[in-house]
């Protein structure tokens, strides 16, 4: 079989090897990026506020991770066109679902008041200084009847 | 008989957006009617021109063109871009918030609109709105999802748990409109209907004024309760301080000596205040050809004390100038005569548009 | 006439062996990884849902005759109207084309011996009828009342109706969708016979990999999206429930990512039928292949991209819905295309008004009404006062009902004689389609009127406007009209099974393409004798030929021919 | 059922008999099992999705409730998986090559991985079930003491418990697959003709790992 001329690639043992202490190696790194502003916040505090650096950083890891992992392990390098095709098509499509966050982001733009960014609705964020204004509050009834505010 | 009354094609125009709204649909109907008429008569036409046996030339068939295809791409394509961005710049516009506005609050719940005025004025499955005036509605739903659909003003949005949506119009036309739930909510969703009544600026702030028909304030005294029937009812609409030409004024009208139509006269004792309230053509005041319309069945005797007492109290203290049934500024003036409809529709609309009993005479007088 | 419809073969003595009576048992059916013979099993399974999926409707259209309902309660109408959507959706429309038609053809217009992966196929089948049992059961004990959306916080934390079962059920539903996506597409690719180019493809294949493509792309997130209402059901997790936390738009999002494409799933296999049918009997090739064929493909992958068109007013922000408007008038195009190209395939051709064509031709004026009035609702503006009323049940009905189901009774009738080797009665077929495109237009045309006067769907009573009643009355009128024409084929396909005189030949239409040419009536079980070999273009008809034969019978004179060198330019 | 070779050689794999030829069939069983793959990736891409989503929104509340994960037990949890998906591709370089043996001992290396793995996430579930963290009727956030809105907190264990569960379930299904492999290599079943259903468990399993490598930094390793 292996003969043949359409043999299947054979990955070597020491490719293999190589790549999965890339793997290790990558995932300490990850771990130390993260905790890093914690353990030596002398040399690395200054990275608190600047979560979303530290979030792509653990993504671009990730990723990397991932790379490695798809194009040796599961040998999409040798594999044929039509495969990378299918592998790469995948993960582009699951990144398509992502266009939904143009909604999420758009949404606190609302009501339209003449396209200003008002943020004035969207979902209730976990901080007010997140840039949310207070929700608008029902006003009180005048009492006239005697019943009590909002007791619909 | 007007078929379209019995059977409509379309919803009443009844709001600013409307018109826009149903020139657009109209323009995308005539499109879709030449372009069905178009494939219709083509596929017709091709089908029995060359069907089979038929004598027609089959020579130099075309298997592709790509000019035809050029063609069939760049029409519909260009018409679609032509109609989204027509469509688009009406949305935007239905998205504003006006700049002025009254705001409205809505609460949907499983399975009833609940609706609150500025001034804290609760409706169930009702509202009532000015004419003309800018609403915005600020809605949040505390089940399930709804959707506030008011077809005669083309608006609908969803009112969502956990989250404030926005939604304005601007009536344009008094009258009474459904007011619908648009999304599925559960059992009684089909009954979670309502009706907006669109009243003149100056029926509403008496509406307003009346605190609303449903939940006033119980009275304290019979006159009190005199003086909300007469909110209710709208009577200063044409009972205005002074005469005019749509009715008398009643202050101090009590027990005074009325010349009526006929020459005779009659002391405008209970009993004749009465019987002019329930059936007031019997015997009407001198200058008054035009008739008000009868309160019989929609005013329970109780309520007919009630007003009578209210009268009473306005003709006791008539020494003092007119007294204030109501203090609304431009309550007490007449309807301008920008709303036409006032004039023609006042005796069916006063029947009404405050009231649910009478629903049906609101529809007649559309 | 009489003599275009002489098709049934002479009765032949030996009756050869097919994969119909290759072997009897029971068990050699439940067991088949014979494509053809699963395409049967699932023929028989989308039938029963589809008039379970009917009877609900007749329900809801009967109850909507009166004002103030007929005879059901609120909640008992709500679990019918729910029950049609549920059966309909995720168990006639979705299946029907692709698992029976598609089974049973793909490998045979490929020129190959099966699917890939044939045990993978009886797997589909059975995890459908498993999912279809418990979807059945949830529905008969107990109903569900949310509608076939399933919408968030009413189906997570409101109804108290059996949503936990019948979504475990559409949830295996989806893997059965998925299992047969990834037999196609490996199918496609790698089992083509020699020759079998891409662009020597059937349409019908064309539009199959376009389906599958959605299949393996959409029906995942739905299926993750629904076991999440149901784990929230179960342990009140707060991903799409406002109570616990979560967002409710969110839920809309991802169903619609898939259940957008999946209109897709339902439409474009019955396009690729229209493809076949259109050119047999107008005895000509396709008019623009290439264009026809990028152009399910276009649909396919425009289609991921509109799923926001069903969100306009579900407080969505406006960004984000005028892109979706912009998109979806995108996907027109593609739609344009194919229908005008249907068109003018007859143009210099020799057509043939048999079943089939007439329900083609059907399916080409409804899908154009259906498409037409998709514009109402990708305009962001106008679809503001129609969305949520019976102007989108109408539409997608004209779609759906109109264009899936027509196709594949369509697809039916022009396969029914290689499915099972008989002929059925041609003139209560003409009848049927007939009586369908008819009553089909009686029932729903009603509705775009009822839509635009603002009756919101799903609504049981109406007794605030009965101005409305006279649509409903017409609606449910046509409705029964329907209903009979949708009767018809049931039986008179059935009794074509069961005569004897009626054997059909191997290729009774003429027709083009490796099922026709090179299998009999019924196939054999590896489907072809020897292996083919495709050297020709699909669709290689000859019009004048075909129209000059009808010529020569009736003692016409015949049409001229050009010389063959210039005849075909492709 | 049947399988038929087109060759006289007896080494030589069978074909099953919708196939022409070994390659044609090893090419198409890639091909599905890539496909399928594909919509693994859209199964977890919508749970990656909705995380992106609400994570976005609560960025703080999520700083603040992924302290309750130990990143340390999630680190060794990783490493474990990597280790595992190394021997897979282990296994099925020695399966191209025909070496029974080694196969067999890498594959039962990554079923002790995988074992090793459920384990450990065993010890993490057990932790939040017994501080009712599991998001259900019994769910407590104590946001007195730890802040954080209770109701995110709710959503944060939502999506923790449904993705790692996720995660976990796919976990079990590679150890029976791989089980059932090995006992057939072990067998010589007929069905283990050449290196493919290896190499098909092997994507499987390699996809298992994938998913973790972004659920760890996504959950473990939330930056403030």
């Amino acid at each position: 079989m292996a003969s043949t001329p359409h043999a299947h690639h054979v990955t070597p043992i020491p490719v293999l090897l190589r790549t999965f202490f890339l793997l290790l190696g990558l995932m300490l790194l990850t771990i130390f990026a993260a905790q890093a502003p914690y353990w030596f916040p002398g040399m690395f505090g200054w990275m608190i506020p600047y979560w979303p650096l530290t979030n792509a950083i653990a993504l671009a890891i990730a990723i990397a991770k991932a790379v490695l992992v798809i194009s040796i392990f599961m040998g999409v390098k040798y594999t044929t066109n039509l495969v990378k095709l299918y592998a790469i098509g995948g993960f582009v499509w699951f990144l398509l679902l992502y266009v939904m966050l143009v909604d999420y982001v758009s949404r606190p733009w609302e009501p339209v008041r003449g396209w200003e960014a008002v943020p004035s609705s969207g979902l209730p964020r976990s901080k007010e200084s997140d840039g949310g204004v207070p929700y608008p509050q029902f006003p009180a009834p005048k009492g006239k009847d005697g019943h009590e505010a909002g007791s619909h | 008989m007007n078929i379209f009354k019995v059977l409509p094609v379309a919803p009443e125009q009844a709001s600013e957006r409307a018109f826009g709204y149903d020139l657009i649909f109209w323009t995308i109907t005539i499109l879709a009617v030449v372009f069905t008429i178009l494939v219709f008569a083509l596929v017709l036409a091709l089908a029995v021109r060359y069907r089979r046996g038929s004598s027609a030339d089959r020579r130099y068939p075309v298997y592709h063109s790509n000019g035809i295809e050029a063609v069939l791409t760049l029409v519909p394509l260009v018409l679609g871009l032509g109609i989204f961005a027509w469509s688009s710049a009406d949305f935007v516009k239905f998205r504003q918030r006006p700049k002025e506005s009254m705001e409205i609050f809505v609460i949907g719940k499983q399975w009833m609109w609940h609706l609150q005025h500025m001034n804290g004025i609760r409706e169930n499955n009702e509202l009532h709105i000015p004419v003309d005036t800018p609403i915005t509605m600020t809605m949040i739903s505390q089940d399930v999802i709804h959707a506030m659909y008011i077809p005669a003003f083309r608006v609908q949005y969803h009112v969502v748990p956990g989250r404030y949506t926005e939604m304005s119009f601007t009536a344009t036309k008094p009258g009474r409109y459904k007011m619908l739930c648009a999304m599925h909510c559960g059992t009684q969703h089909s009954e979670m209907v309502g009706f907006v009544y669109v009243m003149s600026k100056s029926d509403y702030a008496r509406w307003i004024e009346g605190g609303g028909n449903r939940y006033e304030p119980r009275a304290a005294t019979m006159v009190a309760a005199g003086e909300q029937v007469w909110n209710r009812k709208a009577c200063g609409n044409c009972h205005a301080g002074m005469d005019t030409v749509r009715g008398p004024t009643l202050n101090g009208i009590f027990n005074a000596q009325r010349r009526l139509t006929d020459g005779s006269t009659a002391k405008a004792a209970p009993d004749y205040l009465r019987e002019s309230i329930l059936l007031p053509w019997l015997r009407l005041t001198k200058g008054y050809e035009t008739t008000m319309p009868a309160y019989k069945g929609q005013l329970t005797e109780e309520e007919v004390l009630q007003l009578i007492e209210y009268i009473k109290s306005n003709s006791n203290t008539s020494t003092s100038g007119s007294p204030q049934p109501y203090s609304a500024p431009g309550a007490r003036t007449l309807p301008t005569p920008t709303h036409p409809e006032n004039a023609t529709n006042r005796a069916n609309r006063y029947g009404s548009a405050g009231v649910t009993q009478s629903e049906e005479g609101a529809m007649n007088a559309r | 006439m009489s003599a275009i419809l002489e098709r049934t073969a002479a009765p032949d003595p030996q009756v050869k062996k097919n994969y119909l009576n290759a072997d009897h048992t029971l068990a050699s059916w439940l067991l088949t990884t014979d494509h053809k013979r699963i395409a049967v099993l699932y023929l028989i399974g989308v039938t029963v849902m589809f008039f379970l999926g009917s009877l609900a409707a007749a329900f809801v259209r009967f109850e909507l005759t009166s004002p103030r309902g007929q005879i059901l309660t609120h909640e008992t109408y709500n679990k019918m109207f729910t029950a049609h959507g549920v059966i309909m959706i995720f168990f006639f429309l979705i299946p029907a084309v692709p698992a029976v038609l598609g089974n049973f053809l793909i490998p045979m217009m490929i020129g190959a011996r099966d699917l890939a992966f044939p045990r993978l196929n009886l797997a589909s089948w059975y995890v459908w009828t498993i999912s279809a049992v418990i979807v059945l059961t949830g529905l008969i004990m107990g109903g569900v009342d949310t509608g076939w959306t399933f919408y968030t916080p009413l189906s997570s934390l409101y109804s108290n109706t059996q949503v936990s079962l019948v979504l475990v059920g559409l949830f295996l539903s989806g893997f059965s969708s998925i299992m047969t996506g990834v037999n196609f597409i490996a199918t496609i690719h790698k089992m083509r016979a020699p020759g079998m180019t891409w662009f020597k493809l059937p349409l019908y294949v064309w539009s199959h990999y376009a389906t599958s493509v959605i299949i393996i792309l959409g029906t995942p997130v739905v299926a993750i999206t629904l076991f999440l209402v149901v784990l929230e059901r179960t342990f009140r997790i707060g991903i799409f429930s406002p109570e616990l936390g979560g967002d409710p738009v969110l839920f809309q999002h991802l169903f619609w990512f898939y259940s957008h494409p999946a209109v897709y799933i339902m439409v474009l296999p019955a396009m690729g039928v229209i493809s076949e049918v259109i050119t047999c009997f107008s005895r000509r090739q396709i008019f623009g292949y290439r264009f026809v064929a990028m152009s399910s493909m276009a649909i396919a992958a425009i289609g991921f991209l509109v799923w926001g068109h069903h969100m306009y007013v579900s407080s969505q922000s406006v960004l984000q819905g005028l892109i979706f408007s912009l998109l979806s008038f995108l996907v027109a195009v593609p739609s344009a295309i194919k229908v005008f190209n249907w068109s003018l395939t007859m143009w210099r051709g020799s057509v043939q008004f048999s079943t089939p064509m007439i329900y083609a031709l059907a399916f080409i004026g409804l899908f154009v009404i259906g498409g037409l009035t998709g514009l109402y609702l990708a305009a962001i503006d106008t679809d503001v006062h129609l969305t949520g009323t019976y102007f989108i049940v109408a539409h997608f009905h004209y779609v759906m009902v109109g264009g899936a189901i027509l196709a594949f009774l369509g697809g039916i009738h022009f396969w029914w004689p290689k499915m099972f080797g008989k002929m059925y009665n041609e003139f209560w077929g003409r009848l049927s389609a007939m009586v369908i495109f008819l009553g089909f237009n009686f029932t729903f045309f009603p509705q775009f009127i009822l839509g635009y006067l603002g009756m919101p769907r799903r609504y049981h009573v109406y007794y605030f406007a009965p101005e409305w009643q006279f649509y409903h009355v017409a609606s449910s009128l046509g409705s029964t009209i329907l209903g009979i024409g949708f009767l018809m084929p049931a039986f008179y396909l059935t009794a074509s099974l069961l005569r004897k005189d009626n054997v059909a030949p191997a290729n009774p239409w003429g027709a083009k393409g490796l099922e026709w040419e090179n299998a009999s009536s019924p196939p054999v079980t590896l489907n072809f004798e020897s292996q083919p070999i495709v050297t020709e273009n699909p669709y290689n008809y000859d019009p004048i030929e075909d129209t000059n034969k009808v010529r020569r019978e009736a003692g016409l004179p015949e049409i001229p021919r050009e010389d063959p060198d210039k005849e075909v330019h492709h | 059922m049947a399988t038929h070779a087109h060759t006289a050689d007896p080494d030589a794999p069978a074909v099953y008999e919708q196939f022409e030829d070994i390659d044609q069939q090893q090419e198409t069983y890639i091909l599905g099992m890539w496909s399928f793959l594909v919509t693994e990736i859209m199964f977890f891409g919508a749970l990656f999705l909705i995380y992106s989503i609400y994570r976005w929104q609560y960025q703080g509340d999520f700083y603040i409730f992924h302290k309750e994960l130990d990143y340390v037990l999630g680190g060794i949890n990783t490493t474990v998986l990597l280790a595992s998906s190394f021997s897979v591709a282990l296994a099925v370089h020695y399966a191209q090559l025909k070496k029974k043996r080694q196969q067999l001992l890498a594959l039962g290396f990554t079923l002790l991985c995988a074992f090793g793995f459920l384990i450990i996430k065993a010890i993490e579930y057990g932790k939040k079930f017994e501080h009712s963290k599991f998001p259900n009727d019994t769910f407590v956030w104590d946001a007195a003491k730890y802040g954080g809105d209770p109701e995110h907190a709710r959503l944060f264990f939502s999506l923790y418990f449904s993705m790692t569960g996720l995660h976990g379930l796919h976990v079990l299904i590679g150890i029976l697959v791989i089980g059932y492999l090995m006992y057939l290599i072990a067998k010589d079943h007929p069905v283990i003709t050449d290196y493919v259903p290896t190499e098909l468990v092997g994507l499987y399993w390699h996809f298992v790992d994938l998913v973790w490598i972004f659920l760890y930094p996504l959950f473990y390793l939330i930056p403030k």
